[in-house]
């Protein structure tokens, strides 16, 4: 299971992260550690009423965390509060070893097996959840 | 089979009657081989490591927490994890107390543990507060009537055991509660010689902490556990600083992490939250009804031999109401030292002192007491040569 | 005989290469053994009981304070057990720091571990005093030409690692104790990474405080030693109170017990304290000049392997002078966590993360570093086994 | 061992011991507890110059602690500190194993084997040295 961790899909998906960088003016503006590792996610977001418009984002992590800051990248555009909610239920499921909804998490499967790693990818999904609440 | 049977030391030792559960409990081999286990196949440090061992260790620290979460009926994020019920205490005396004002109040009373009196003590001190205390009744019970005119609107705290070390009385948690909702006072139970005698509620009993030890639940020594009412510790600053404790350091500012990791500075003991968890286990898997039926006859069995002994006073209820198995008593003028040097030679472990409550020695004008306590591996005969030895004393001493 | 072989939980997976040792070293059957002895044999509780189960575990219990104090050639009374560390910083903090006014100032450095860092920033914001900060040289140093600059008549206390948990740097402690001694501050060492490479004459070092803990040094979690100069501890009021930490208790008044009993408060940790015990017996049968020359060839083994990986950076000393085998580093701009992942499937176990010194981490502009540890046990083969993990992690993230 | 702990002369010495009782006036009056156990002794002496000339001791405590302060009440009249000491000297002896030289000891012999109850036969012994220092 280990060794399925880092496919190749996953290692594009961290590389080429859509909407890396910062997004000036925004709306909302959030940072967020993971205290047991030192990651960090900053979090831009343009909003559009209740629904994002445009966002970006900036890791300082791992590998995994930068693969769910490109999910973020590629499917949270347009999202209002219920939206993100149900992308995070997703994410819980696909840690939860189940079959995710969203066909970019599934590279995400093997994480599963990897308590340890499991906030690694949740910390941009963490931020993107208090963002849509900050505002 | 006889639940002695799982305890290692007291089938080595078919002569020993171990009556001091009350000081601490015999381990059953469910738990010494979880420990083990840990030592020999997880060991490493947990959190913040990603190796196969790590997690493994990890999984099994907080599997620990889950079961003595469930154990308990509380929720997981509730549990803090502490070196035993003192550390508790003073964790609550610093993370609570320091935010008290001078004049405040806290209330507790004459048969508290030293651990649920010098805390506050030193609070008192240090902020000024008044330190009231609630006196106990000739049967050795907290008397209660009296909170009505204890408590005031200056009322913080009430701190009291929910079953005396000593007398072995079992207070009234929901007239505490009660009580201390009139005036807005949050309730911390010390709940030490209560969790060995089975499975408990804690958030159903309305009081806002609640502390015990691992060594006295069939768990190693070194481990205990404040649980806290979620409300009150997101509310508390940290008691001691370190890893794990934290979100982010700079030297400028540091930012806490939500409890419980707020009020669990370095390194856990891994191994003593693994035996505790295995502890409260191997508790889940007994059949409570039966062993508290058991250990009340056996007490009553013990009270009614000690009527028997001429010049014996009993220290707490003579009845089996709202009590647990910690018996003390006094036999004329023999030392309790001596007397438990007596039963020792029947094989029989008790213990002789003032048990760290010399106020309520103090009431009662005793040096100490001899106290035996009834556990769920005790049997008829341990009883019987308590009473065979106490008859040698009395001869010696008497 | 490999020494590996006294370690169960290397024998029983013969491909793990265990390099995280600055975590939590790996357990000797000697120490598993003592654990298990006293929990199978003589488990009570320690102090105050005269039952022969008692005499027993009291016996061990305060052999264990002789193992501890003659391996560090200390005086027993000046052998403070505590929770690990991080607890007997926090006892310092409290109970050497609350007496101090505000405006004086306290001394720490740059790569301290978290542990020695926020029980001072909560001191300072409890007493108003004034924090500084010994920067860190780029070969991972603490730069103790600062001194002179930092230390003022109103120095109270410095406090540095002996060696750091990052980079391996080994501290002049003699230069520290002297410039200390200058301006009349207390010294205070946090030990945790130097003790498990072998015995040391604590008050040899002249230094007032020393810190470790025991399940770095093959002993149990969850226990570990204040050692504190008697004159030191002796001035010192309680940290905790509870039970064992006094001579009477009324409400009025209580009367604390002298060091070390003074800050003991509550039922110790007793199979901690024979488990650490059964430890530094284990230590002194060693050949401690074999083992750190082999410790040190292994070291630069792995420092010289580091070298030939393109892109890599080693945070701390490149030479093996006042180093320990605690090598840190940095592969372009791959992520701890993601190498350990990587090396983990080799069976490395090293750490990947910001080892509670995040200030360090700022210090070098990195979200952190992997990090093995040389112990006792490793062997050539661990190293290698890292490098051939390196090499598939640079592969796929450099 | 353990059988001869409560001999029959050590029952006497504790139950007869000579000087019970307080003493008024005195120089010097001490109390003493043993923490750990709630042992207490009260030792008061008149003295002579550097002597002992008169003494009475109260104890609350065990029969090893009473027959501990009879042997004070036997012997302690007449000593200055160098033989304070000296008694003092002989009571390590006799709780290390060794033959006291002083007969009233030796009826301590057995409690050497047991640690925990070593304590209560020092305590009148440490107020008597404590006593002396005061004056
Ligand atoms: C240098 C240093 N100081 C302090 C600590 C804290 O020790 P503990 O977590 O055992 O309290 C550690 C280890 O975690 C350390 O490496
Ligand atoms: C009622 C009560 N409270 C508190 C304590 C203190 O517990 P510990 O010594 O494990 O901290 C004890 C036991 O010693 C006790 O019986």
């Amino acid at each position: 299971m280990s060794d399925a961790l880092y496919q190749d899909t996953l290692l594009k998906l961290a590389k080429e992260a859509p909407r890396q960088g910062r997004l000036e003016p925004n709306d909302v503006s959030i940072r967020l550690d993971n205290p047991l590792c030192g990651d960090r996610v900053r979090l831009d977001l343009r909003m559009n009423g209740p629904r994002i418009a445009e966002l970006a984002h900036e890791v300082r992590g791992c590998v995994l965390c930068q693969a769910a800051a490109g999910v973020i990248g590629l499917h949270a555009i347009g999202l209002d509060r219920a939206g993100v909610d149900a992308l995070v239920a997703d994410v819980d499921r696909v840690l939860a070893g189940q079959e995710p909804s969203l066909k970019a998490l599934q590279s995400f499967g093997p994480v599963a097996g990897h308590r340890s790693r499991h906030d690694c990818v949740r910390l941009p999904f963490q931020a993107l959840t208090e963002g849509l609440k900050e505002k | 089979m006889r639940l002695r049977d799982q305890f290692p030391l007291l089938t080595s030792d078919p002569k020993l009657h171990y009556l001091d559960s009350g000081a601490s409990s015999q381990m059953p081999s469910a738990v010494i081989e979880a420990v083990t286990r840990f030592e020999t196949t997880q060991r490493a440090n947990v959190h913040r490591g990603v190796h196969r061992l790590a997690e493994a260790a990890t999984a099994a620290y907080e599997g620990g927490r889950d079961e003595i979460a469930q154990f308990f009926s509380a929720r997981r994020d509730e549990i803090v994890f502490t070196a035993g019920t003192t550390a508790a205490i003073n964790l609550v005396a610093h993370s609570f107390g320091d935010a008290l004002a001078p004049g405040d109040e806290i209330v507790v009373s004459e048969l508290e543990h030293h651990s649920n009196i010098v805390p506050w003590q030193m609070l008192r001190d240090r902020r000024g507060l008044v330190l009231k205390v609630l006196q106990v009744t000739d049967e050795g019970r907290i008397d209660l009537a009296a909170l009505d005119r204890v408590l005031t609107k200056k009322t913080r705290l009430i701190a009291l055991a929910h079953c005396s070390n000593v007398t072995g009385a079992v207070v009234d948690l929901a007239r505490v509660v009660e009580a201390a909702k009139s005036v807005g006072a949050a309730v911390l139970v010390d709940g030490a010689q209560r969790v060995p005698h089975g499975p408990l509620d804690i958030p159903a009993l309305g009081v806002d902490f609640y502390a015990f030890s691992g060594h006295k639940m069939y768990a190693p020594h070194g481990i205990g556990v404040l649980w806290g009412r979620h409300s009150r510790l997101e509310a508390m600053p940290p008691f001691m600083g370190g890893g794990d404790m934290i979100r982010s350091v700079t030297f400028e500012k540091t930012i806490y992490a939500p409890p419980p990791t707020r009020f669990e500075a370095g390194t856990p003991n891994v191994s003593g939250v693994i035996g505790l968890g295995a502890a409260c286990h191997w508790m889940s898997g007994l059949d409570w009804t039966r062993i508290a039926q058991e250990e009340m006859r056996l007490t009553g069995r013990l009270l009614d031999g000690l009527a028997q002994v001429p010049d014996l006073r009993v220290l707490g209820p003579l009845g089996l109401q709202q009590r647990i198995g910690v018996v003390s008593f006094a036999l004329g003028q023999a030392h309790p030292h001596d007397i438990a040097q007596i039963l020792d030679r029947h094989g029989v472990a008790c213990r002789g002192g003032h048990h760290c409550a010399q106020p309520l020695m103090e009431r009662f004008d005793l040096p100490g007491t001899t106290r035996a306590t009834i556990a769920p591996y005790s049997e008829d005969g341990d009883i019987d040569a308590l009473l065979t030895g106490l008859d040698e004393a009395r001869r010696l001493f008497a």
